[in-house]
């Protein structure tokens, strides 16, 4: 029986399609049904729990997005599935938390993208630079490029909801505390720790550090060399190789903590492979999980999309994700989710399209102004939670 | 008269003026069925597939409805208060306003203009057929497309960095000022070439000798258009005031494409902010007031239109 | 009032050669009917005269001065076009005052003429209405108001009349001779009514194929036609005409055909007449007399001809009738009640007899008048 | 007759009437078209640099050279499974289109031409479907088809188009019908024509000109749109050019604006293939 | 070939009446025009006749049977519409089969039925053109193929000529008479033009507010109208009515008016006259003669009148002149140019003269003819 797996990314339609031909070989016959966007990709889904006909097999995201999925009590819980994978030690034992609401796994992991700066190795290598390994060295690397007259940081507001990539990093990077709060409710967004993220992103802006964020061609720009540093999920690495980039020259670190914080912690971005109950219940839904997190599914996806899934067992997709392993292997990082997924799903839209105004505008009279905005907004939503 | 009408009293009296009514009554009964049988296919499925989904909106709007939570409990007028009281529904309403009056005044007498430019020109044809062309493709298109345009690096400033020492590199689709005209203008750029093709339609069915009349009564050709072809042209221009009334009201994928990257993308129109509170916030039941209110004025202008087109067609028959 | 010369006019319309050359000179206070078939360039001469159409070749002089290239507002004509062409979203005050307005001329002295012009043309009712509101006849004296309070040098017509039903255009035909007559203004009427033509002209211009084939007053050319074109195209019902030869028997000619046999009169007919020619005769239907059996029979010779149809229109009756010589139609005064089939005999009276030449359709009168035509008819 | 030849020729050969100056208009057109083409050069530009030389270059560089065109072709036609969604698209525009104007036309007549009570409402109520924006009507007709059976159909996405493209050619082709003549219905009438005759073989033959214009309208709307067939009919079987163009963009877009691109001149191909053609039918139908 | 019987025939439009109870009575194979002032109701009474009307009460009888609910197609009519009605999208082939296709009749059948109406009108050439591309006799031709290829038992005519010029109008007229006696199908024929009444007519029907006034044979109603409006609307140019008293003088009666005083025949207007009655006299144009003072002075009594206006009608000139009983026109044949401002002296035929009561409008004659109007004038 023909499996569906439905999701928004129709980027990852090709190497999708490779491993559903991988698992033909395997009886699993899967068919790959993506959407054109991830609105109308919501709503498909959306309608079709609200009239109960959840579709078996799908993509969703991660955070707030997924605990109101799982409050519908549609989808099905993969504890079992889980316990496999982590049996034989594909995966280690923090990745099944991402996936899961109430310690109870929903998911498994279509890819986990851990968000990192990539950089030009030729210019680094050209004004003798090596990848900061502290707060103050990141300021004289930015201070260094910029006088070479080249722009230290790419950053756009590319489609519009890229303007929490800057934010979420300085605040974890400042006040992981914070950053916890934040998504709860407990803080506010015209809290002192906000403001202080404001302030560092604005001077950074005002030394030049930042690149134009009106373009529309972000890996376009990386590949015309118009920032040197692009802080991103490790996802961006097969697209910038399409784009022509010499993969080799790529390098990668970790953006490092300010004075005072400890914890080394990394941001990730887990998308999720959600189940419905009927597809629980469906042994070629089940067969082709098991496919997909096996060293085969998870090779044959790393090598055709360039995602990791978290199995260890396996060769890491590109020299970038293995660089990060090690890293991660050396030091243990806090895992946390991006603000995107841990923010509301009703927040999302309005609040990031502040933290654009504040890229277009960088200066602490907008951020002033985007942050009263957004603790409204905040404020709106909480209240309303709380009434019913 | 009077002898008439005191004649007709009678003939009625005397042939039953209530019998000739019920048949007249009965034969309209007749008709209708007849016209029912023809207008059958399509009620059938435009009530189907259009209306039904109207009234169901007009229903969600009245609740609390939010698609994934299925909470569907009556809200009563409660998601029309909170849309006066929104700040962002003001400003979408104050922007589709002024879409509404740009979307008529620029392309009609751009329109216009062109019109009468190209009347009785050779080689208009080709002309007319380029300046048509953009509305044959996908607006989705037309916006990636003009996007580029107004790109920081984008044509226009290349354009406009020919005349200034300095590189131009305005973002015209990230300044509030700005973004709204420069949609307008990519707008008028897709939509004038229906308006003159429709008005150029308009004006080679006036009657040629009003217009001589007035040359030969002194008029010169500013005049003649002024007081003669503008008037005798009211009926073809209040249908395409009226089509760009509606037009502009419900303008969507231009916004949504081009203004994809203006922060306050929700408050560009109406329609894009009924787009952002349905498909971003999943708040279904207040997105469909919205609806509501938008439908309310197309249907009220649409009707304003079957009245006023008997009127004008009245003055100028 | 002005004097109107037209010098060789000729109008070309891409490659298709419209009006002739046509030479006219139209004295002040005038009033010229053109009349023509459909098509024939009435029309187009107008419309050069009013500056609507620009002049290909010739000269348009008013009151001597040349006036080719004017402006049509400059050279101070005013035109009543036949659909009228009032402006419909005017009332009727509006449509007469506003060549006045665009002429700033001053609110009292526009009053004072429009007054001049209603009252001429009892407008007065419907000042208010719009064209729409009017009936025919109304909206061709609004027409006619609108050419008046300009106070032009030269009125022009296109066939104003043709719109209106047959009682209301008599009606009209009479007010515009009268109005003319008053006001004696310089005017060209176009028409391709005869009737019409023959009562309003003083000067007839008949036109064939862009030029003018025969001009004059128009008793002249009902009278003495250049050619059979022209005799066939004015008089109604139209001039009877009958194919035979001309023969001569000693000094005298003959005009014979299988029905009629009439003998000719050499000073109308000139010397030009030839043994054997052939040619056409012409007499119109008032000069076909039916011999009724009840009556004294005509000095003159009969002929027989049966009776295919009989028009009683009141006050005449029309007799349509097939001889030998070939179709004919008489008209019959005081009318009577005729049958279908019956054969009557009829006289004819030769002293309104016409000759033209079979080929060349010219007259053969030897009075006939010069015709400016340069093309074979 | 030779004099007379000679002297028209003469006639003919007059210098044509000065007329005010064309050639500045003329001029004055030229350069508006050019205007208005400009905003393609950046699409024209794009589509003939590899992906690479897209990446390294300004957006408005010129090309090196245009064999890239033909890689990109096919790149966009195979990976944009594009031949399936022409196929569905011409499906959906052709059935769509003409049924929704036949169907508008029987719609308009006895709106048109025959005389009963609230004709006005009815015609409004006709009309009154495509009143929202139509992004709302999304959820609805999920539910609908889902419920029906129809979503992800050839068949429910004909209906569905059908239905959207009745109301603007019922209101065109109303204000025809009322312009025809009401005397040539009675001569039908009279000539023993049933009302089905009379709408069939004396109204819609006169109806040609306005037909064809709001029937190659509807087929370019149809084609052109997205919106419903990304939801209600997105798998490959059914999906649309435009969708299938969406789809294809979020693969492409972030690396190779130049594919994206090709493909969406590919997709655009057919409607302005059929514009240039039919132009006339397109800017002359449509009197309002 | 039908009889059709009109009784009591009455529309009315929502409160409003338009044809107010008309009674006619149409032999087979008659002509039957109805004439009248627009807006009589001619063209709703054909339209009931023909089914395109509902009737609001009263019985249409065909052949003796009730009609009044047949659909069009079953009564056997063919029309013929003022605007022809022609379908614009078919050949002149294709409007004339397009009723017997529908009819079901066989190709041979139909050729042969198209061929004969072909012949007939002179069609041949055209077949193959659309209706845009005639002219306008020619389409009226068509229009009248279209209704003879159906054989049909009753014609409808809605004036079918008033779209023509003039010269066709005349034309057309002749033929449209030939054919229906050719054919002798019964056929009503509606028209505001009394000469086309006159001319056409068997039976001529005048009506007026929606009701008959007068019906007979054209001659009847021209020579004997039931009253003014008749007498004034028939007959062109229209009789010449002068206001004044009769006067009684022993056994004999008078009209007097300023100008005129005439002595009255008691034998035509029989016993009802009265002393001082308000009358109003008719003449007819012709019955008005000019006493040219190079001619012998006529028998009867002159009267003064100055001419304000000749019209040259080439056969005949047309008087307008100004006496002390008001404005009248006078018929001089054969023409004679007159000059404006002249002072002629008129004598009258009196025994064509009509009396009309002035209040009443009615014929004063004995022999008048009884009116179905039951309405004041
Ligand atoms: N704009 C034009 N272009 C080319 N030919 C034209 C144009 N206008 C008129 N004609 C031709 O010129 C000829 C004369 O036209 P015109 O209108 O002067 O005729 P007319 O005598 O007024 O006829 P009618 O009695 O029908 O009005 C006609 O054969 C007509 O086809
Ligand atoms: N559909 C209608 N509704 C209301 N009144 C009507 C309608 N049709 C005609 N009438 C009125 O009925 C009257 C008679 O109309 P009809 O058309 O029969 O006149 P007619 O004698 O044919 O005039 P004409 O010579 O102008 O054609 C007119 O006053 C007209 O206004
Ligand atoms: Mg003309
Ligand atoms: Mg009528």
């Amino acid at each position: 029986k023909e499996v569906q797996l439905f999701n928004d990314k129709g980027f990852w339609s090709a190497p999708l399609q490779t491993v559903a031909n991988a698992a033909r070989a395997e009886g699993i016959s899967l068919k790959i049904s993506p959407y054109a966007n991830a609105e109308q990709y919501k709503t498909f889904i959306q309608a079709s729990v609200a009239s109960g006909r959840t579709p078996e097999l799908f993509t969703w995201w991660t955070g707030a997005s997924l605990n109101t999925l799982t409050a519908t009590g549609q989808l099905a819980p993969l504890g079992a599935l889980w316990k496999e994978m982590e049996a034989d030690g594909r995966f280690q034992p923090g990745v099944k938390d991402l996936f899961s609401v109430g310690g109870q796994p929903y998911a498994i992991p279509l890819q986990l993208s851990r968000w990192v700066v990539l950089y030009d190795k030729r210019v680094f290598a050209r004004l003798g630079l090596k990848p900061p390994a502290n707060w103050a060295e990141l300021q004289t690397v930015a201070t260094r490029i910029k006088a070479a007259g080249q722009t230290p940081f790419l950053a756009t507001t590319q489609d519009g909801w890229r303007g929490f990539i800057w934010f979420q990093e300085l605040l974890l990077r400042t006040d992981p505390k914070a950053y916890v709060g934040l998504n709860n409710g407990s803080v506010a967004y015209d809290s002192p720790a906000v403001r202080n993220v404001f302030k560092i992103w604005s001077d950074m802006y005002a030394k030049g550090w930042f690149s134009d964020p009106r373009s529309n061609e972000e890996i376009n720009d990386f590949v015309r060399g118009k920032g040197v540093m692009y802080l991103f999920g490790e996802w961006a690495v097969g697209l910038l190789g399409k784009a022509g980039f010499p993969l080799q020259e790529l390098g990668v670190f970790i953006l490092p903590n300010a004075p005072g914080v400890q914890q080394p912690a990394i941001i990730v971005e887990g998308a999720p492979i959600v189940v419905s109950r009927k597809g629980l219940a469906n042994p070629d839904v089940m067969k082709t999980l098991r496919f997909w997190v096996s060293n085969q599914g998870a090779q044959t996806w790393g090598k055709a999309s360039g995602n990791y899934i978290g199995n260890n067992k396996i060769a890491a997709p590109n020299a970038i994700v293995s660089q990060v392993n090690t890293q991660l292997a050396q030091t243990r990082h806090t895992m946390f989710l991006r603000w995107w997924e841990n923010v509301p799903s009703a927040l999302q839209g309005e609040m990031v399209a502040e933290f654009n105004r504040f890229m277009l505008k960088p200066d602490m009279n907008t951020a002033q102004n985007v942050m009263q905005r957004m603790q409204s907004l905040n404020t709106a939503y909480w209240s309303s939670r709380k009434k019913s | 008269m009077n002898p008439l009408m005191q004649h007709d009293q009678q003939l009625l009296a005397r042939i039953g003026l209530a019998q000739i009514k019920a048949r007249e009554r009965a034969r309209q009964g007749r008709q209708f069925r007849l016209a029912l049988r023809f207008m059958a296919p399509a009620l059938l499925l435009v009530t189907a597939l259009l209306l039904l989904p109207v009234l169901y909106n007009i229903w969600l709007s009245f609740t609390q409805w939010q698609l994934f939570e299925g909470r569907d409990d009556f809200a009563g007028w409660q998601n029309y208060r909170q849309l006066w009281s929104s700040p962002y529904f003001d400003e979408a309403l104050g922007n589709t306003a002024l879409w509404v009056l740009a979307s008529v005044l620029f392309p009609l007498t751009a329109g216009l203009g062109l019109a009468l430019l190209f009347r009785q020109m050779p080689g208009q044809e080709w002309f007319k057929s380029i300046i048509f062309l953009p509305r044959i493709l996908a607006p989705t298109a037309v916006g990636v497309m003009w996007y580029y345009v107004y790109a920081p690096q984008g044509m226009l400033n290349q354009v406009l960095g020919q005349f200034s020492s300095m590189p131009v590199e305005t973002g015209w689709l990230f300044e509030e000022q700005l973004v709204t005209p420069a949609i307008i203008l990519t707008f008028v750029w897709q939509s004038c070439g229906l308006v003159m093709v429709l008005l150029l339609l308009g004006l080679a069915a006036l009657p040629r000798d009003p217009l001589e009349a007035a040359r030969m009564d002194g008029a010169r050709p500013w005049q003649v258009f002024r007081h003669i072809t503008l008037p005798l042209l009211a009926p073809t221009l209040l249908m395409v005031v009226i089509l760009s009334v509606l037009a502009g009201f419900t303008v969507f994928d231009l916004l949504w494409v081009m203004g994809a990257n203006y922060p306050q993308q929700r408050t560009l129109s109406l329609a894009v902010f009924m787009y952002f509170e349905a498909f971003q916030k999943n708040n279904w039941a207040f997105a469909a007031a919205t609806a509501v209110v938008i439908g309310g004025v197309v249907l009220a202008v649409t009707w304003l239109q079957t009245l006023l087109q008997a009127r004008v067609d009245r003055m100028v028959r | 009032m002005a004097e109107v010369c037209l010098r060789d006019l000729v109008k070309v319309y891409e490659q298709q050669v419209v009006v002739r050359g046509i030479h006219l000179e139209i004295p002040d206070g005038a009033l010229v009917v053109l009349v023509g078939p459909s098509g024939c360039g009435k029309s187009t001469t107008l419309r050069m005269i009013a500056g609507l159409e620009s002049i290909s070749h010739g000269q348009l002089l008013i009151d001597g001065k040349l006036a080719n290239e004017l402006p049509p507002q400059e050279r101070g004509v005013a035109m009543v076009f036949q659909s009228y062409a009032l402006y419909p979203h005017m009332t009727v005050q509006e449509n007469l005052a506003f060549s006045l307005k665009l002429a700033g001329i001053s609110a009292a002295e526009r009053q004072k003429r429009i007054d001049v012009a209603v009252k001429t043309l009892e407008l007065a009712p419907y000042l208010n209405r719009r064209p729409a509101e009017l009936s025919g006849g109304q909206r061709q004296r609004v027409a006619m108001g609108r050419a008046i309070v300009r106070e032009p040098r030269v009125f022009l017509f296109d066939e104003p009349l043709s719109n209106l039903d047959a009682k209301l255009r008599n009606q009209m035909r009479v007010e515009i001779k009268r109005l003319q007559h008053r006001l004696k203004v310089t005017t060209v009427y176009v028409t391709h009514d005869q009737v019409e033509a023959m009562t309003l002209a003083d000067i007839m211009v008949v036109m064939k194929d862009g030029a003018i084939v025969q001009q004059g007053s128009p008793l002249e050319v009902f009278q003495n036609p250049a050619n059979h074109f022209v005799a066939s195209f004015i008089g109604t019902p139209q001039m009877n005409f009958f194919h035979g030869t001309l023969q001569q028997e000693g000094e005298h000619f003959y005009f014979a055909s299988p029905a009629l046999r009439i003998p000719l009169d050499r000073t109308r007919f000139g010397p030009a007449l030839t043994h054997g020619q052939h040619v056409c005769a012409g007499l119109r239907p008032e000069d076909i007399l039916p011999h009724w059996p009840d009556e004294a029979p005509p000095a003159a010779e009969t002929f027989a001809a049966t009776i295919t149809l009989s028009e009683m229109l009141g006050n005449e009756t029309l007799l349509f009738a097939e001889s030998a010589s070939g179709p004919l139609i008489a008209r019959q005064l005081p009318p009577r009640p005729v049958a279908d089939g019956q054969t009557l005999r009829f006289a004819i009276r030769s002293a309104n007899l016409h000759l033209f030449d079979a080929d060349s359709g010219i007259s053969l009168r030897a009075d006939r008048p010069q015709s400016q035509e340069t093309i074979a008819p | 007759m030779q004099n007379l030849s000679s002297q028209q020729a003469k006639w003919l050969a007059l210098p044509p009437p000065a007329s005010p100056p064309r050639w500045g208009k003329a001029l004055c057109g030229l350069a508006l078209a050019l205007l208005w083409l400009l905003p393609f050069s950046y699409v024209l530009l794009a589509i003939f640099k590899s992906t690479a030389e897209y990446a390294a270059t300004a957006p408005l560089s010129l090309p090196e050279g245009v064999s890239p065109l033909l890689e990109n072709i096919r790149m966009a036609w195979q990976q944009g499974d594009m031949a399936q969604a022409m196929l569905n698209s011409s499906l959906y525009a052709a059935v769509g289109a003409s049924l929704a104007v036949l169907l508008a036309a029987m719609g308009a007549y006895p709106l048109a031409r025959m005389q009963f009570r609230h004709r006005n409402l009815w015609f409004l109520l006709l009309f009154a479907g495509t009143v929202f924006p139509f992004q709302m009507y999304l959820i609805p007709l999920f539910f609908g088809f889902q419920w029906a059976e129809l979503l992800d159909t050839h068949l429910g996405m004909c209906l569905l188009y059908t239905a959207i493209c009745i109301p603007f050619p019922l209101l065109v082709l109303r204000n025809y019908m009322q312009n025809l003549s009401l005397e040539i219905d009675q001569a039908a009438r009279l000539d023993g024509a049933s009302e089905f005759i009379l709408f069939w073989r004396i109204i819609l033959p006169n109806l040609r000109g306005p037909m064809s214009a709001v029937f190659l309208l509807q087929f370019t709307w149809i084609w052109n749109d997205m919106l419903f067939s990304s939801v209600l009919g997105n798998s490959p079987e059914t999906r649309s050019i435009m969708n299938a163009l969406l789809v294809f963009q979020g693969s492409y877009a972030q690396s190779g604006p130049n594919i994206m691109l090709t493909a969406a001149v590919l997709a655009s191909l057919p409607t302005l293939l059929l514009f240039v053609l039919l132009r006339r039918q397109f800017m002359q139908g449509l009197r309002v």
